[in-house]
């Protein structure tokens, strides 16, 4: 893999994985559309990590560890934002994000 | 928290009631008493249950090879019962199965004497149709003879329909199978089918009243029924009243016979007379007397029918007063009795049988005449 | 062999590419989920060319067991299911998609000019394998990065509270449909109600109040 | 498995062969042995199951094709073969159709972690029992899919359900089976089998107990506790019966399986089959030793293994028969066993089931582990580690400490959460009921 693969085409992978996750989260109506953008984003950032640490730093587990501090704050994040998400359908009947323009519950 | 369950003693058991709201700790106990139930019930099912009395073991009846063992009360499909011995349905068409019947599936058409287009106490066609029978067994039970029964067969499925429109040669069995099927309900019935059944044999001409399927038992009665004519025949040309009843037809009713019917008929006629002389009585009819002894020899046979039916027709006249049936009953038993114990194929038989019709028919003029005063 | 592992990883990038963008680009939201969780995989798939066999088995875990799943349910739980034939994506996104592309650009410009990345040479054979077991990390959990291990946990232990409280309502709210016996107890009262020839008509709601409790006994 | 296969090969094949040839032969011979057997203990599970439910109904069961009806699942298989793929008109037909095959992949993955007897797993993963979770849950992925697709509310509501259950379900079981990780201190299974020997004490927390291959760890209140709660989540994640609330037929006709029909169903059949039967596997392994019982460790020890190049074939297929029946045999009591609680209790409500879930089983695991982390520092830490009471006692004694601790406590603790749990149900249905007349 080291020698097979450069490093530059992992973080190419990584860069390119983040911008249509940005993209998603930017340009989707549907709130959970915008969610799945956001994973998309942490899923590239894990990418990233987990290539310098393997490419770097192969003797350490830090790279790993941060990964796996992603995932679970990617968790978490998933588990409130689509629970937001069923309270926002719940009050507004809706999951558009143009359509949720109050901060008034 | 919750009350201990309540208790109660009733004829059946002991009743408790459980609180299903139990927030008593229980531990799981529950649930393991739950699986031992179920343990149970494995462990035990390896062993054959046929009792029925006990709750474990296995109930299964592998049914192809294994023949379930069927209760006697079992009903499953109506069926017509015939003697044994002298082929006679035990069927007289009185149409109560019929009549009684749920779904109308039974249909079935009386019996005639050829000679005479008079109805004979027996039945020409039986049709069930088992597609639509519901299996109430309400025409076994209504059947005053006893000749409709329910069967234990159940694997009729067929792929042709009308098989399951059943004629009279399907639906017979001979009484000996009923017996088999189930012999205590037989035991039960059994005197009084067979008595009412030899009361009827007497009154069915001919072949009539014979399972049609028993070809040599019909042959057999057919061969009887020619050497008695034969006999008749030769005893006819014996008497001195020979010439006056020649057998023109070919019935071979002998000569007696002939005169013995018209005799019943005759009184029968005056008996009915005396009715539409009271029309006032509009009684039931009787219990009818029991036609008893073993099954005569059917020359004198046809004699002793209209005897009887000519007693029947007086005694139904005399129903109105219950001193006048006094001497009618006598009578009945005498007509009843005298064949009864003449041995069979007596000469003087003939006699008794006029005998019988003229004391009948004199009953009935008596009848009249008390009824006139 | 190294023609295998590179064939290898353009086969899992062009799947993790093609995914992504099915992902923001599908209509029906579901499909785009789908298509979200093949991606997870491919990124799964790519760890473990990586050689991180254990974050490959969490990210399946994590990833495809639980987030993928819960968003699945928030999808199906928002009831326009499908939303096919309705608009995906606002009106502004050429400008999202041009901001997008210059910012990859942007990224990708200097790493097309100058290649000066600092990376090591290839390590001799007979290197030690990389670190990636359970064990290590679970020692690495517990003495060096013991704060932001505990950190994290309270994170996770407010996020699942968080979400309850967020998503929780009332249950007494949340039945709208009134059962069969309530219904037929309202009925009986609103026919007592008329026959005592109550002048103003009877709302559903104030009488349903007053009724007895229907279910006890 | 392997290491035997690939001693088998080179004798068939001689040396002349390079490597990757011989490993790559050996491991399509491993999976083509894992895909055999995998479906027929599906066929084999489904006839078990049969004729066990109807021992405890009073009936007999199955009993027709074949000598005691044992040619019954074949029967049914070709039935479902010859029978019509219906797909619903309105169905989103590319992902009803992909649907089958995500629910029947993953379980088919599992088995590659799945050790069958000494030195007969196909790939010893460090991370294998991780491995087996994280591809199970892939699987709920796939009745979601199946639910959506058949465009069927019942199909709809089912797949929820099922989700629901296995996403819940999944954390009981990962936390009880966390407390025997951290007593054995590896993910490998192998390693968690190898822990398992000795005589109703193992020999690695006592050491100089005999190697019977008896000391499973069900015989320890941590392991004892483990194992009720895993067998409960995974009666749940197989959907089997007192939690078959996904397929509840009585409600929602079969659930996400509703729409589907001839292979399709029978693929659904299959992995759910597979799954109980893995399920099944993973208790025995995990709790009760595997192939582990009296005899395997010796023979073992006599064959080729890597510590012993130099020993005798003919033992390695002894110890893999032995061993393969042992493993087997715990497996299909396993199953026995959840026939059994199909036949004892009847269905749970979804709400029962969630409250059950994360009420009861994931604090009594979580206490558990507790237990378990108390077992570790009594049989094993030392001054270093900064147990102090333990020191200068003897192994027995030690031993005997993490006994009497951890029962205390899970017992304790059991106790205790039965007679929360009891209230908080009363309290909640009283709270029903209240609701229930303040509405009408």
């Amino acid at each position: 893999m080291l020698n097979a693969v450069p490093l530059p085409a992992v973080l190419t992978l990584a860069a390119a994985l983040f911008c249509i996750g940005l993209f998603g989260a930017l340009s989707r109506r549907n709130l959970i559309g915008v969610l799945m953008g956001v994973e998309l984003m942490l899923n590239a950032v894990n990418v990233n990590l987990v290539a310098f640490w393997r490419y770097f730093e192969p003797r350490y587990i830090t790279g790993q560890t941060f990964a796996i501090f992603i995932i679970a704050v990617a968790a978490a994040e998933a588990a409130v934002g689509l629970a937001m998400v069923i309270a926002v359908y719940r009050h507004y009947a809706t999951v558009n994000a143009d359509e949720v323009d109050q901060l008034r519950g | 928290m919750t009350a201990s369950p309540f208790e109660i003693e009733i004829p059946r058991g002991r009743v408790i009631e459980v609180q299903r709201d139990d927030t008593r700790v229980r531990w799981g106990g529950g649930l393991l008493r739950g699986m031992a139930v179920v343990w149970k019930h494995w462990k035990e099912s390896f062993k054959l249950n046929r009792s029925y009395s006990q709750i474990h073991g296995t109930f299964t009846i592998e049914y192809p090879e294994e023949q379930p063992r069927i209760p006697e009360a079992y009903r499953n499909m109506p069926i017509l019962l015939y003697d044994d011995e002298t082929g006679h349905e035990l069927c007289t068409s009185c149409f109560q199965c019929e009549r009684i019947c749920p779904p109308q599936v039974i249909h079935m058409t009386q019996a005639k004497d050829p000679a005479t287009g008079k109805p004979v106490p027996a039945v020409a066609e039986f049709i069930i149709e088992y597609d639509a029978c519901m299996s109430c067994g309400f025409c076994a039970e209504v059947c005053p003879f006893d000749a409709i029964k329910m069967d234990h067969e159940f694997e009729l499925s067929t792929d042709d329909h009308t098989r399951l429109t059943v004629h009279k040669e399907q639906l017979l069995r001979p009484i000996s199978y009923y017996a088999k099927i189930a012999p205590t309900m037989w035991a039960e019935v059994r005197e009084s089918a067979l008595k009412k059944l030899q009361g009827n044999v007497r009154r069915r001409p001919d072949v009539i009243g014979l399972a049609p399927q028993l070809t040599e038992k019909i042959a057999a009665r057919r061969a009887e029924l020619a050497a008695q004519a034969v006999q008749a025949a030769q005893a006819a040309a014996a008497a001195p009243a020979a010439p006056a009843a020649a057998p023109a037809e070919g019935r071979k009713l002998t000569p007696e016979e002939k005169a013995a019917k018209l005799a019943a008929i005759r009184a029968a006629k005056t008996a009915q007379a005396g009715e539409s002389a009271t029309p006032a009585e509009a009684a039931p009819a009787p219990p009818s007397p029991a036609p008893a002894g073993e099954a005569a020899p059917s020359a004198d046979k046809a004699a002793k029918l209209a005897a009887i039916r000519a007693a029947n027709a007086a005694k139904k006249a005399a129903a109105g007063e219950a001193p006048a049936t006094l001497p009618v009953a006598p009578a009945d038993g005498m007509a009843g009795d005298t064949p009864a114990d003449a041995p069979p194929a007596a000469p003087p038989a003939d006699k008794a049988a006029r005998l019988a019709a003229i004391r009948a028919a004199n009953a009935a003029k008596k009848q009249q005449s008390g009824d006139g005063s | 062999m190294e023609v295998v592992v590179q064939m290898v990883f353009g086969l899992i990038a062009l799947f993790i590419l093609v995914a992504a963008a099915m992902v923001v680009s599908v209509r029906n939201v579901i499909h785009s989920a789908l298509w979200l969780i093949a991606c997870f995989f491919g990124v799964g798939a790519l760890y473990l060319l990586l050689e991180a066999e254990f974050l490959a088995v969490v990210q399946v875990l994590v990833y495809v067991g639980a987030v993928s799943v819960l968003i699945l349910f928030a999808i199906m739980l928002t009831r326009q299911i499908s939303g096919e034939g309705v608009r995906q994506l606002t009106s502004r996104w050429p400008v999202v998609l041009v901001v997008t592309v210059l910012l990859f650009a942007t990224v990708m410009t200097p790493t097309l000019i100058n290649q000066q990345w600092n990376v090591p040479p290839a390590p001799p054979l007979g290197t030690p394998e990389p670190i990636a077991g359970p064990a290590e990390l679970g020692r690495g959990f517990v003495n060096e990065f013991l704060i932001q291990f505990q950190v994290v946990g309270v994170l996770l232990t407010v996020a699942l509270i968080g979400a309850i409280v967020i998503a929780f309502e009332e249950r007494a709210r949340r039945r709208k449909v009134l059962t069969l016996a309530e219904e037929l107890e309202l009925k009986r009262l609103r026919e007592r109600t008329t026959q005592t020839e109550t002048p103003e008509p009877v709302e559903a709601e104030p009488v349903a109040r007053e009724t007895r409790p229907a279910s006890e006994g | 498995m392997y290491d035997m296969l690939t001693a088998l090969i080179n004798g068939a094949l001689g040396w002349g062969w390079p490597e990757w040839a011989l490993n790559l032969l050996s491991y399509i011979l491993i999976v083509t042995i894992v895909l055999v057997v995998a479906p027929l203990q599906m066929l084999f599970f489904t006839y078990y199951e049969r004729r066990v439910i109807a021992r405890m109904q009073d009936r007999v069961g199955p009993n027709r094709v074949g000598p005691e009806g044992i040619w019954q699942p074949i029967a049914d298989g070709v039935k479902m073969f010859t029978k019509e793929d219906i797909v619903p008109q309105a169905a989103d037909r590319i992902v009803h159709f992909l649907a089958p095959c995500v629910v029947v992949a993953p379980t088919v993955l599992m088995f590659a972690v799945v050790p069958w007897g000494p030195g007969m797993v196909p790939v010893d993963l460090p991370t294998g029992l991780l491995f087996f979770f994280a591809i199970s849950s892939i699987s709920a992925v796939g009745l979601m899919m199946a639910g959506w697709a058949s465009n069927n509310k019942f199909s709809l509501l089912g797949a929820m359900r099922a989700v629901a259950q296995m996403v819940s379900y999944e954390i009981p079981a990962v936390l009880s089976l966390i407390a025997i990780v951290i007593i054995v201190g590896s993910l490998s299974i192998n390693e968690i089998i190898a822990y398992q020997a000795g005589l109703i004490i193992s020999n690695r927390d006592l050491p100089g107990v005999p190697d019977l291959g008896l000391g499973w760890f069900v015989f320890t209140p941590v392991g004892f506790v483990a194992f009720v709660a895993f067998f409960i989540a995974a009666l749940a994640e197989g959907e089997r019966t007192p939690f078959d609330i996904p397929e509840a037929d009585s409600e929602i006709v079969a659930g996400y399986m509703t729409e589907y029909s001839g292979m399709k169903f029978g693929l659904f059949y299959l992995a759910q089959y597979v799954l109980n039967f893995l399920l099944c596997a993973i208790t025995a392994i995990i709790f009760f030793g595997g192939w582990q019982g009296p005899g395997v460790g010796w023979l073992y020890a006599q064959g080729i293994t890597p510590a012993n190049p130099n020993g005798n074939g003919l033992f390695n297929v002894l110890a893999g028969i032995l061993g393969v029946f042992y493993f087997l045999l715990k497996t299909y009591i396993f199953f026995f066993v959840m026939v059994w609680l199909r036949g004892a209790f009847p269905r749970l409500r979804i709400d029962q089931l969630m409250d059950f879930g994360w009420k009861f089983l994931i604090p009594w695991t979580l206490a558990n582990l507790f237990s378990a982390a108390l077992w570790v520092a009594f049989t094993r830490w030392g001054p270093a580690e900064g147990m102090l009471i333990t020191v200068g006692w003897s192994p027995v004694l030690r031993w005997l400490a993490a006994f009497v601790v951890t029962l205390a406590i899970n017992l304790g603790v059991y106790l205790w959460l039965t007679r929360v749990y009891a209230a908080s149900q009363a309290e909640r249905r009283r709270a029903e009921l209240e609701e229930l007349s303040a509405a009408a």
